[in-house]
């Protein structure tokens, strides 16, 4: 199934891309995706990464189809 | 309703003080306010191992951003009794000493209208996803975070 | 310095809304700046005993008054890491809607301005000897009381 | 002696002056001038006036020759 992968600030710079529609395995956790690509990646400090998937912060969710899942970075407004 | 209408928060680069004046101008005719209170963030030029910041460039996961900006704001009417409540935060360049953020919340009475703010302030600063990239004078930058 | 530089509090009727762009842009070089509080008294067209207030003529112990007012400045600055203090206060009439009070504070850090302003607010309201007197749209006023 | 005394927003209402100079006795307290000019004025409330001796809150002191006597009612800035 598909997801789309969104990611911003350092992370997005790190990653070299600010969005991509992953093809993953039926059941995989928004946990597992995190440890995948910030494997993939080699994003520094991944306690720091928190994951908002459908725009709510949530990293304990079974992925589904189409979901749009968001890689952010420490906050910083203001 | 003021309360009601959904507000954008993010306006393109620095936020003016004349912006600021015309938000206080329009609430003159607002004469159930007796207090307003306003907070302002600055870019500071900090020196980090002897380089200067010259600008913040601010990106931000807008959807969820304006989305969580909207839960913010049902929760601070919910819990103080103001009659306005307007929030605009940069997007992209902002140059050091220029504004990037602006709250601005009013009330009948002082300490209302200046606990909203501190608590619309406190709230964006830790649950709105805004990132910034501090441009130092020298064109390299690094990632800010908030304490 | 501007910590020790005598200051006048007092402006004759209403802070106009472009007098406060122009204190916030004068910042913009202050590029040691942070965050900025402000907080403004507006008056309220209160109703009393089915009267409706249309204004109120302000009146000060000038002197005293200017003289409290740098101590709290000073006690302000040795209290608050602040960069600058601006406060203004209206004398004379300022009608319904209209802005009476502007107190202006500035601080590397957020948590220092807001505080630091809401000291000078609190510390205004209680200790300056200023007077007010609420004029009713029909003419007749009662004399105003801070609680 | 003379004292120079100042009547301030209501009290100078009611008095229907905001300035006179008094000859007064030596030795005379702050607080005597104030229940003095209070009866004379037919002031109301008068716990809720403050006197300012030469711009100090102060109603404990012995009166000087030309010091400077302020009636404040209740303060009501911003």
């Amino acid at each position: 199934m598909k997801v789309n992968i969104k990611y911003f600030g350092m992370i997005a710079e790190t990653a070299n891309r600010s969005e991509e529609v992953l093809e993953v395995a039926p059941g995989l956790s928004a946990k597992e995706l995190k440890d995948q690509q910030i494997r993939k990646y080699q994003i520094s400090d991944p306690d720091a990464v928190q994951l908002a998937v459908n725009q709510n912060l949530n990293s304990e969710v079974e992925l589904k189809e189409g979901d749009e899942v968001a890689f952010l970075p420490p906050f910083a407004g203001g | 309703m003021d309360k009601k209408k959904p507000k954008k928060i993010f306006v393109q680069g620095a936020i003016a003080p004349e912006k600021i004046a015309q938000s206080i101008a329009n609430h003159q005719s607002k004469t159930n306010i007796g207090a307003h209170s306003i907070f302002l963030g600055q870019i500071r030029a900090d020196e980090v191992n002897g380089k200067t910041v010259s600008a913040i460039d601010y990106s931000a996961y807008e959807e969820m951003a304006e989305s969580v900006f909207h839960e913010i704001r049902e929760t601070a009417f919910s819990k103080f009794n103001i009659t306005c409540a307007h929030i605009y935060h940069s997007l992209g360049k902002v140059k050091k000493g220029e504004l990037c953020l602006f709250v601005f919340t009013s009330s009948a009475h002082r300490k209302i209208a200046i606990e909203a703010c501190n608590y619309f302030v406190e709230e964006i600063k830790s649950k709105v996803p805004i990132f910034g990239k501090e441009i130092f004078e020298d064109e390299t930058h690094q990632w800010k975070t908030n304490k």
